[in-house]
């Protein structure tokens, strides 16, 4: 039994496979954005090697950061996501999953936006509070209209709180499941910190926002939370809206959802300039939380009613 | 050669230093990031914190009033890093080896600051980026000898 | 020659008091008594349009020449009219900054590199200078050695 | 009050050896503070110690874009002040030159003036094609940058007759290109409502100040020393003085690509009436003791040089005035009173020599935003207010 637990957390859908496959989405992300401006784009493995030379670098405390939390926090970050991926891998392919699992994944895919605003407050640097703060908004905006959606996927499903239940047929096919993920799609791109939504720690404009005092390994951990997150949040979607994927030929067919979803995102990445903290409120509340609850209210009219399509 | 410097060989952070610099040198470390030259292909990329830093491009002869902030940059980034010294001026003051305001080339403050910290001189005016791509990667081929 | 020409117009208003000129093509230098300087930077600013191109300050061995340089565009002219400003303890005159607000930048670095005050100038702030360089050091003055200039 | 945040957010092309303090009260801008000397070298008196056919060097390298002008300027001041002759081919070849980096001075910053109010395409763009007459000038002085042609009295080097015709074709390719930015600027709905009527410099303000250069022309003041003081072969050429009067920062736009348009066809000039041969050098055996003025009209505005000699191989007395040093202060008049989202593109809209127009910004009296992004975001709502997700100048620019 522990050997399996060992392999299962340090191997297969742990450690090696999720750090694995996010260096691959990574740069995916980064070429694919390079040929749009032209350019020829970074190595296949160059991720890794940023994280390896972050390992190598000098570790900087300033003074004035509160010191345990300061050095905690990054943590945060690789470990809720590493969960969730074991979690998430294991309701698709041996199908085992328990009751109410889909609410801890809730709570674990807030732990590296919460990893983020954290570090950028114990840092104690005027700027990286102000990333930190404008990273807080950023939570509060996505995550209402993430969690409509994903209520709407489970009263789409059949009201089962466990993920298997998803795996029958998709979710997506339904017009309520369809604005779900659209709206859940958006929040994932904010969660990753993509344009538009990257305004908190947009890498070239402002002073590398929260992680402005952060140097070496502690740079890396975050560095390696967001590769996780690049694998887990689309992964999510997959496995709630898309219908997951199983063995054989099923797990091609999921793989090319997961890169569908992927090229959704840098799409959107590259053809949107960066909107402002506030506007980005704006946008998720007035726009995508509305949507959410349409397709909620769409779920349950045609669960009640008995309308497949609907 | 350790993992370590391997690791900066191969994924150089630039932080761009303007000491004072006529700017001729800082459009040529900026044309190295636009289409023609694009240093993403041996992992660069310009990020903006020193902490973040692993080469400092630094541009200029160090103007009296550019000196104070360039040390304090010195100190906010992490080891191990490399100081490249695009330009004449920064390599050696060069035309203005004896102007009154300008307090020495990049390697003479650098060293007086901690001496085991590496500078590459990337000489011209401007320098072609070819020629910086070229010191860059110089740079980062000594660095490997080094132990660190 | 629109040098002459304009010299003629000097001459008609302020008589012999214009002092000393020297002409050249498409140039005017004028060394006038210093009471008639303010009434002079007004005419050729205010009357004749002349935009005010700089002022240059050159150190001579007993006295600062401040020469302010008028160019009169539509003529192709450039007016320079010399203003010699004593060395004794503390070399001043009047600020032109309040009529002339593009003065403004040109008195404060003359001030900070060469020490002569402008009366009246609206903000008497440092300008190039370096924080390390004294208010009393004078970079630009010829008397300035460099080397004993100490680097923080 | 909100604290002060100690330094901007700072440009990831560029960081800034100029900082502005902005007091602003809600979304109007109060005042407007500078900080600058961070490029002060002292260049003045260096070339007091070096001899005059020495001191183009040095001056060459007060700024980084104009690294033509300030030399030129200066040798006018000693042609001035020594009474010297130029030949015929070498005033061809100095206004060639001149006129080769207004195009590539003008092409930067219209790149860096899109990027400032959110365009990166024009940024991308605008910068891949400066490339070309950056290789025009490499081809016919051996550098990119600071091209060490100017002498007292002539030009360094011969520029040959094939060198000439393989400039043409990129001379032609600039011209379209030039020519579909301009067109695509002026009728991009986006553009004109984010930059008209933005920043505006009263004609009287200009007289005040006196501003130089596009910023004087384009407040209807028909200012230039190629036509007010006529060097080099501007009198031969045909060419004509291009002003607006609206004063605002479209009108600055719009003579400076006209400038480079009209510089393009001047260039073209040039290359045909070129003579073959004839001496490009007159050797002037010394400077008689005096003074001279030299005044230049450089991309940014009149490059003013005073030189003072008594008869030695050295200037007694060198004063340097660049344009950017007129033109900066107009900020008083054209920044104030007008919303913050807008500062950026008014302080960046004079064109102040490239390094001073960053956006190391930072704000009193708000939490902290930074300038850069504000200016973005109002091009991105005035997008969605005309309904379009890319305005007509990207579409132009993307295919």
């Amino acid at each position: 039994m522990v050997g399996g637990l060992v392999f299962d957390f340090f191997v297969f859908p742990g450690l090696l496979f999720t750090l694995s496959a996010g260096v691959i989405a990574s740069w995916l992300v980064r070429k694919v954005s390079a040929l749009v401006q032209w350019r020829v784009g970074p190595p296949l493995l160059q991720p890794a090697y940023d994280i390896a030379k972050l390992f190598g670098k000098e570790n900087i405390i300033p003074e004035e950061s509160l010191e345990w939390s300061y050095l905690l926090v990054p943590l945060m970050g690789p470990a809720g996501l590493l969960l969730s991926s074991i979690i998430l891998v294991k309701a698709n392919y041996p199908g085992t999953s328990f009751v109410g699992d889909i609410i801890v994944l809730l709570y674990l895919l807030v732990l590296p936006g919460l990893a983020v605003v954290l570090g950028g407050m114990s840092s104690g640097n005027p700027l990286s509070s102000l990333g930190s703060n404008r990273e807080l908004k950023l939570i509060i905006a996505y995550e209402l209209p993430l969690l409509l959606a994903v209520t709407a996927a489970i009263v789409n499903a059949g009201g089962g709180l466990r993920l298997a239940g998803f795996t029958s047929e998709p979710v997506v096919a339904s017009i309520s499941g369809a604005f779900g993920f659209i709206a859940a799609l958006l929040c994932i791109q904010a969660e990753l910190g993509f344009i538009p939504f990257d305004s908190p720690e947009a890498e070239t404009e402002i002073m590398g926002g929260p992680l402005i005092e952060y140097s070496g390994p502690l740079l890396g951990l975050f560095k390696i939370s967001h590769l996780m997150a690049l694998l887990v949040l689309p992964l999510f979607l997959v496995t709630v809206f898309l219908g997951g994927f199983s063995t054989g030929w099923g797990a091609l067919w999921g793989a090319l959802k997961y890169v569908l979803v992927l090229v959704g995102i840098i799409l959107i990445k590259n053809t949107n300039p960066r909107l402002r903290s506030d506007q980005a409120l704006k946008f998720f509340w007035y726009g995508a939380a509305p949507l959410a609850l349409l397709a909620l209210v769409l779920a349950v009219v045609g669960n009640l009613a008995g309308i497949g399509w609907l | 050669m350790n993992w370590k410097s391997w690791g900066i060989s191969k994924s150089p952070w630039l932080y761009h230093v303007n000491t004072g610099s006529c700017n001729n040198c800082d459009i040529e470390v900026v044309d190295c990031l636009t289409p023609k030259f694009d240093v993403e292909r041996i992992g660069g990329k310009l990020v903006g914190s020193p902490r973040h830093a692993d080469v400092l491009m630094v541009t200029g002869p160090m103007t009296r009033k550019s000196k104070p902030r360039f040390e304090r940059i010195l100190e906010a980034s992490a080891r191990p890093f490399i100081v490249a010294a695009v330009g004449t001026c920064a390599c050696s003051k060069g035309i203005f080896h004896d102007a009154y305001n300008c307090v020495g080339p990049v390697r003479k403050v650098t060293e007086d600051f901690d001496e085991d910290i590496m500078v590459v001189n990337i000489p011209g005016c401007p320098p072609r980026p070819e020629a910086i791509i070229e010191g860059l990667d110089a740079g980062l081929k000594a660095l490997k000898e080094v132990e660190i | 020659m629109n040098a002459s020409s304009f010299k003629e117009e000097l001459s008609g208003r302020f008589g012999w008091k214009v002092g000393k000129t020297e002409k050249s093509s498409g140039r005017l230098y004028v060394n006038p008594e210093p009471e008639i300087f303010e009434d002079m930077v007004e005419f050729v600013f205010k009357e004749h349009g002349g935009r005010l191109a700089t002022i240059s300050c050159v150190d001579e061995e007993d006295l600062f020449r401040l020469l302010y340089h008028f160019s009169l565009d539509d003529r192709g002219l450039m007016v320079t009219i010399k203003l010699p400003v004593k060395k004794d303890g503390n070399p001043s005159t009047k600020s032109i900054a309040n009529e002339i607000p593009g003065a403004e930048w040109i008195e404060r670095e003359i001030r900070e590199m060469f020490g002569v005050d402008f009366e009246g100038h609206p903000a008497k702030k440092r300008l190039l200078k370096a924080d390390s360089v004294g208010d009393e050091d004078f970079p630009f003055r010829k008397d300035f050695d460099v080397e004993n200039l100490e680097v923080d | 009050m909100a604290t002060t945040i100690p330094i901007g957010p700072y440009h990831p092309l560029q960081e800034e050896p100029e900082h502005y303090l902005l007091t602003v009260e809600e979304e109007e801008v109060l005042d407007v503070d500078v900080q600058i000397g961070y490029n002060h070298r002292g260049i003045e008196k260096l070339s007091e110690k070096k001899t005059f056919n020495q001191v183009p060097f040095v001056v060459e390298r007060v700024c980084g874009i104009c690294s033509h002008s300030h030399p030129y300027a200066y040798c006018l001041a000693v042609e001035d002040c020594g009474g010297i002759e130029v030949p015929e081919k070498a005033k061809y070849i100095r206004t060639l030159i001149g006129e080769l980096e207004r195009i590539h001075s003008h092409l930067l910053w219209a790149g860096l003036a899109g990027h400032f109010i959110g365009y990166d395409t024009v940024f991308m763009w605008a910068w891949r094609y400066r490339e070309e007459v950056l290789d025009v000038l490499e081809l016919l002085t051996g550098n990119r940058n600071a091209y060490a042609m100017m002498k007292p009295g002539g030009v360094q080097r011969d520029i040959p007759r094939e060198h000439l015709e393989e400039a043409r074709p990129s001379l032609t390719t600039l011209k379209e290109k030039s020519e579909m930015l301009y067109n695509a600027v002026l009728d991009d709905p986006v553009m004109k409502a984010r930059l008209e009527g933005v920043g505006v410099l009263e004609e009287e303000a200009a007289r005040d100040y006196g501003a130089l250069g596009p910023t004087v022309r384009a407040s209807g003041i028909p200012i230039d020393v190629r036509a007010d003081y006529p060097y080099g072969v501007y009198d031969e050429l045909d060419w004509k003085v291009i002003t607006r009067d609206a004063g605002d920062v479209l009108a600055r736009v719009e003579v400076r690509l006209l400038e480079t348009l009209e510089a393009i066809k001047m260039s073209e000039q040039i290359i045909d009436e070129m003579p073959e041969k004839g001496p490009i050098d007159s050797e002037p055996e010394n400077v008689p003791p005096g003074e001279g003025i030299g005044n230049y009209e450089a991309p940014r505005g009149e490059c003013f040089h005073y030189v003072g000699s008594d008869g030695s191989n050295r200037p007694v007395r060198h004063k340097i005035r660049a344009p950017t040093f007129m033109n900066f202060p107009t900020y008083k008049a054209t920044c104030v009173g007008e919303t913050v989202a807008d500062a950026t593109i008014i302080l960046a809209s004079v064109d102040p020599c490239y390094s001073c127009t960053e956006r190391a910004i930072s704000l009193k009296g708000r939490e902290g935003v930074d300038l850069m992004e504000l200016s973005v975001e109002r091009t991105e709502e005035l997008k969605r207010e005309f309904g379009l997700d890319e305005s007509p100048l990207e579409e132009v620019l993307n295919e």
